[in-house]
């Protein structure tokens, strides 16, 4: 764990017990079974909002606390612990960050006092096909209308502020897209982690330009990314403790299957890969703190060992678990599903190993 | 029952062939059987009955008992026939796959004659009640007791993950019959599902389907003409029939799923050397493919090495492990191919190939938990095959 | 183990006892001690060409057995249990294979007998950068001459014929250059797993060229590399088999350390990598007997399967041998160079994963 | 001994620069030290007398045992200092890694100041008598004994693995003391190297050279005042000493070798997308790299979080394994980038970097056996920071 302040501890064990008493996974579970639409739970979004998190990473002059992106981290690690399915990432912290690093003054008094007190939820909008391409887009902006089509928006039915990547006459940017306007259509999907996401297509939908074109938006989604790892960090860690715990207490051949040696020894190998995996995600928030030129390869460290890390943990969970793992009454599924979501958002692992030594220049 | 067939291979080719043309439905062609529980349409009906009636679901079983009594080269040849013209098998299920083979070895000819027939022509379904909550990979722990009442045995306790118990007639089952041995206090039952005391209830599975159920038994009854083999001696016969369990699954898991290559070429693209465009994951997918190919040799190798063997040998048990993990990888490769349209769940947004992929990356994942689990497998192959010894107790 | 003739059958046994008896692992250690110059021992290659083993894929009519490359892998295997340096595989197999395939009758007549009876020993020169690539040569074959530099060639001090790639006017193909010819000067390597090596520079050699070009080439490569994989399959069989027998012999914490599941589904693990390497390697053999149009497919499975599986188990022979494997003067550092050098042998892994993927056109 | 350092680091800065600037041979900039057993030129013997002198080569030991007395803060700047004009530490080996902090932990007052200031200065080698023949990871099944004879005991059996025997002045060894207990009769004592009865034997490795040594103990003299901690009571000082070895391990290995991009850029080169060229083994080189940089990562981050904590705790244990995995992962793929040119022994016909990488893979084979298995460290992991328990025994 990064050596804290004392603020971020407060706020870490705030979250800490907040997760724990109101957003247990059977939230989720209770979500997934009501077919909700928006696939979040309104009151416990309105909680979070009230409690500040959605303005951890907002300038303090636009309603927000200025926190960092480390605290936003602490806040997503707690949440991912029990699966929390709420808009804090897509809004919060990538729609902001969008905001924040590409919105002009107007831009910024208008959208994100409203973002950091929950009241509007904003996405972003990037890609196009089945792959996290973010350099591969087709989608125009001509005369103030973009148009094209958008997939795998995340909260893309929940939110009325869309950020879109798309084609201007400087190249790739990021344009501001109210989604209740004429010119946009959206299509919810229903997912394997029950997380909430469209596609969108635009039709001449109105829209504005954020600053700073392909290089905001490589920093937005480097935002993005850090934050995903974070709150895979979360959902790993507790992945873990549920299956050490059971190793404790289930009993086969007389012996806790825990005293195997072989488990023993796997056991171990994810524990370490866990630790390694923090210290990169906690790196690549800080040098997202801290505007280091290493944070986009840190960033893609991070989400390569994360999305490792959490893909064999969720798989052990299940096997290690045996056959009360694969029933949905228990909650392996929900950490398996959520892994191979969390792995292909921005980018999988392939996508961040390639990135990594490209930026190295290899 | 059987006509005679010719022994010289290219006569039962053309025997096979006529008999063939004469009695599939051309409909079915390419066709797969129904699930379980559905019901069969006409055409369904009347292929199995010829099947079954010819005992050629069940090709190498001896035809006194309703088999085919076919050689292992004649089924060969019978089984390229079938695949020409798109025909399956019709007669499958866990009696053809694992309690046949078993009583086969161990029932009493009474026995043998009443069920294995029946089996063949696929007018009994037969569920396993091996596992229970308490007993998984320690199998032998199992606590569901059968009380001696003279003329048959009173069963009491629960099964868990039970193949098809909600369709099934009939269920093979281990017992506890004295509780002051483990392995020597287990026998091994067969008694009807149609009776007063059982309740079956399906099990909900992480890929949203319910293949598994448990079973609670209140005094079910069980003839004593249906204890297979001696009382207190259900572990061997247990043990030979998890072994056919491992042969049957190893040499079917590893070609389940996506053809990766052409999934990737879809999904992916190729780069302008005509490989495909992600590196990283092509050569995943090369090792995977190349695990596949390697297993599939081995399993013509192991065949051709059994020949004039007895059935399956310990060796299936490397064969049970490689066939999970390259079919678990494989969905998982399948997965990462399809990208985000490897996460759906339901709805219009996803192909039905795509959310099969989905569904059937989850369900996969029992594939190295049941039927002996990974660790087991390994425990056996370093035990068993290669001598390891246990630790000593000190 | 394939369903055997009782030829082969004998012949593995008449093997088998002579390289038990004859060849253990000491006799590569005595050689390498003693800085043997052509890095095998004559007496032993007397041995084994008497036996006819340098014939085995020759046919009759040029005083070989006509036996096929099933029956070269059983020799190849049971000699790469000890790790028994010959050139058998550079003259025997991949020499012999060139002339088979690309020789005229005159040739053949002039050479083949010579090799079988083990009074020549020729071999392959082909590569000619640190890597394996052989569609990269820059070797010229003009007007009847040779000219260009070859590395890393097998057997290149002690063998008399060389059979050299180059670009011709038809493009790549195979030429015979004596090695006494004045235009030829060799170097040679001393290499870690002890074997002959030798680079190269032909100055205007005398050559004549062998029939079919490249496919001939690409054809001889696959049989020497199916039969560096048979030679690799009895290595690493007879490195995991002592590997075993300490693990049951060994006692730390008063049980022998086998007794440990971590270790005991590691030695699992390696079982099953022998029992599929081995299906690889005997379907890559046979299918080079009945020439059959998978066989590059299968040679690529069985030269990866095998490599990866001697690599791993030349690795697990030390880190289980601990301390002791360490040691000079224990077998185990004898198997993991060899494992190195087999590896990198006629391509290594990832060249043949490459080209496996490129035959199956992805 | 020690001049009195400022507190405030830019001024630390400066007075450390100062210090460099005046003692530091120039002509030693960017080399490293000599080899164990090679004779130091007059520079090297300037340049570790001014060191040990001023208590630098151990920064942060007690300024009243000959150490730097510096803070963590003060010895970071320091390093940075050195490492700015290119000078080496020239104070190392075991009694810097291991045996100096524990005995600054275990020892008495008499023994620090007897030991501790040598070791600072480097005047004297130590050497390790821990490993046995059959007391290798179950290091505390040792046998060497030690006899009570009054005021010293006497010291028979045979000790391996011995890094440096044949250069050491003095040797750390555990001993048996007590032969009816396994680990409460185990004792740690110190006796000087150069004393009949010692017989060193240097061990030839698969690399070619000899590192370690086999030593032989016949009526070994150690003087009673040399018993670190109480009788019988030696295996809790082995354990902190074996969790300092692993620390200085893991800091160490993960980051040796050869730098894997640049040399694969040479060896194997880059495509026209300013890839590698080799994209399978470029693959394997960004998982490498990966690994080796999170725990670059996570080094610091347990460096950070040790601020005010005794020393290193068991995480260390993760750090011995991953940093030894990276380490022989490294080797490999460096010896694959060399492709042919990685099989080399000696001679003319390889670099002297080539025949380099091909030693130190085969000397790195050691890092996951010695100074705490690979095996025994997976043990601790899994026993002291997960909680799970040893097998039941029946």
């Amino acid at each position: 764990m990064a050596v804290l302040s004392e603020e971020q501890s407060m706020l870490r064990d705030a979250v800490r017990s907040w997760v724990q008493e109101k957003s247990p996974v059977t939230a989720l579970r209770k979500m997934r079974d009501s077919a909700s639409e928006l696939c979040y739970d309104l009151a416990a979004w309105n909680d979070m909002a009230q409690m500040g998190w959605a303005g951890v990473i907002i300038p303090e002059e636009y309603g927000g606390s200025d926190f960092g992106y480390l605290s936003m981290g602490l806040i997503l690690e707690e949440l991912g612990r029990t699966l929390t399915a709420s808009p804090l990432l897509a809004s919060g912290l990538a729609a902001a960050s969008a905001l924040v690093l590409g919105g002009s003054h107007t831009q910024k008094s208008l959208w994100l006092p409203q973002i950091a007190e929950g009241s509007t939820i904003a996405t972003l909008a990037i890609d196009e096909g089945s792959r996290h391409a973010p350099d591969k887009v087709s989608t125009t902006f001509i005369a103030g209308k973009i148009t094209g089509n958008k997939t795998f928006v995340l909260e893309g039915m929940a939110a009325s502020l869309l950020i879109v990547s798309a084609k201007g006459a400087d190249g790739i940017g990021l344009y501001l897209v109210k989604a209740n306007d004429p010119g946009v259509k959206r299509t919810k999907l229903s997912l394997a982690d029950s997380r909430g996401a469209g596609d969108i297509e635009f039709n001449g939908a109105a829209a504005e330009p954020l600053a700073g074109g392909e290089a905001t938006l490589e920093k937005v989604l480097d935002r993005a990314r850090a934050g995903v790892a974070a709150e895979m960090l979360g959902s790993a860690l507790q992945a873990f403790e549920i299956t050490l715990d059971y190793l404790k207490v289930r009993v086969q051949f007389g012996q806790v299957i825990g005293s195997f040696q072989a488990l023993q020894h796997r056991a171990a190998k994810m524990f370490t890969d866990l630790e390694l995996s923090r210290s990169a995600v906690e790196a690549a928030l800080a040098a997202i703190d801290t505007d280091s030129p290493e944070a986009a390869q840190l960033v893609s460290l991070a989400k390569t060992i994360m999305g490792d890390t959490f893909h064999l943990v969720s798989n052990e969970m299940v096997q290690m678990h045996g056959g009360i793992g694969m029933t949905d009454a228990h909650d392996a599924g929900f950490y398996l599903k959520r892994a191979r979501a969390a792995e292909a958002a921005f980018g999988n692992q392939a996508f961040h190993r390639d990135r990594y030594a490209k930026i190295l220049g290899y | 029952m059987s006509d005679p067939v010719s022994n010289e291979p290219s006569l039962f080719r053309d025997q096979a062939r006529d008999w063939i043309n004469t009695h599939f439905p051309s409909r079915l062609a390419w066709t797969v059987p129904a699930a379980a529980g559905v019901a069969l349409t006409e055409d369904q009906l009347s292929w199995r009955a010829a099947m079954g009636a010819k005992g050629w679901g069940v090709p190498t079983w001896p035809a006194a008992y309703g088999g085919g009594g076919l050689s292992e080269a004649q089924a060969a040849i019978l089984a390229q026939e079938l695949a020409q013209v798109g025909a399956y098998n019709p007669i499958g299920g866990m009696g053809i796959m694992m309690f046949g083979p078993t009583l086969l070895e161990y029932g009493t000819e009474a026995q043998k004659l009443e069920h294995i027939p029946r089996i063949a022509k696929a007018e009994v379904q037969w569920c396993q009640g091996f596992s229970e909550p308490g007993a998984g990979s320690d199998l032998a722990s199992l606590q569901c007791k059968a009380e001696d009442k003279g003329d048959h045995f009173v069963i009491s306790g629960q099964k868990i993950w039970t193949s098809g118990a909600q369709y099934a007639d009939w269920c093979f089952c281990l017992v506890r019959t004295d509780t002051s041995k483990k392995h020597e206090g287990i026998s091994f039952v067969l008694f009807p599902m149609d009776q007063p005391g059982i309740d079956v209830r399906p099990i909900s599975l992480i890929a949203g389907n319910s293949p598994f159920c448990e079973m609670f038994f209140t005094d079910v009854k069980a003839a004593k003409k249906d204890l297979v083999g001696p009382l207190n001696a259900g572990w061997t016969i247990a043990k030979r029939l998890l072994q056919f369990e491992r042969s049957s699954i190893s040499g079917r898991d590893a070609f389940v799923g996506a053809h990766l290559p052409q999934l990737a070429r879809d999904y992916v693209g190729s780069d302008e050397t005509g490989r495909l465009a992600d590196h990283d994951l092509r050569t995943r997918i090369i090792r995977l493919e190349m695990q596949a190919h390697a297993l599939k040799l081995t399993a013509a190798r192991s065949r051709l090495e059994a020949t004039g063997n007895e059935g399956p040998s310990a060796t299936t048990s490397i064969m049970k492990n490689v066939g999970s993990s390259v079919m678990q990888m494989r969905a998982e490769l399948a997965l990462e191919i399809l990208g985000n349209r490897g996460l759906g769940w339901n709805g219009d947004g996803f192909t039905s190939t795509e959310l099969g992929l989905v569904r059937g990356w989850l369900g996969g994942k029992a594939a190295s938990i049941y039927g002996g689990s990974q660790e087991i497998q390994s425990n056996i192959v370093s035990k068993r095959i290669l001598g390891l010894p246990d630790p000593a107790r000190a």
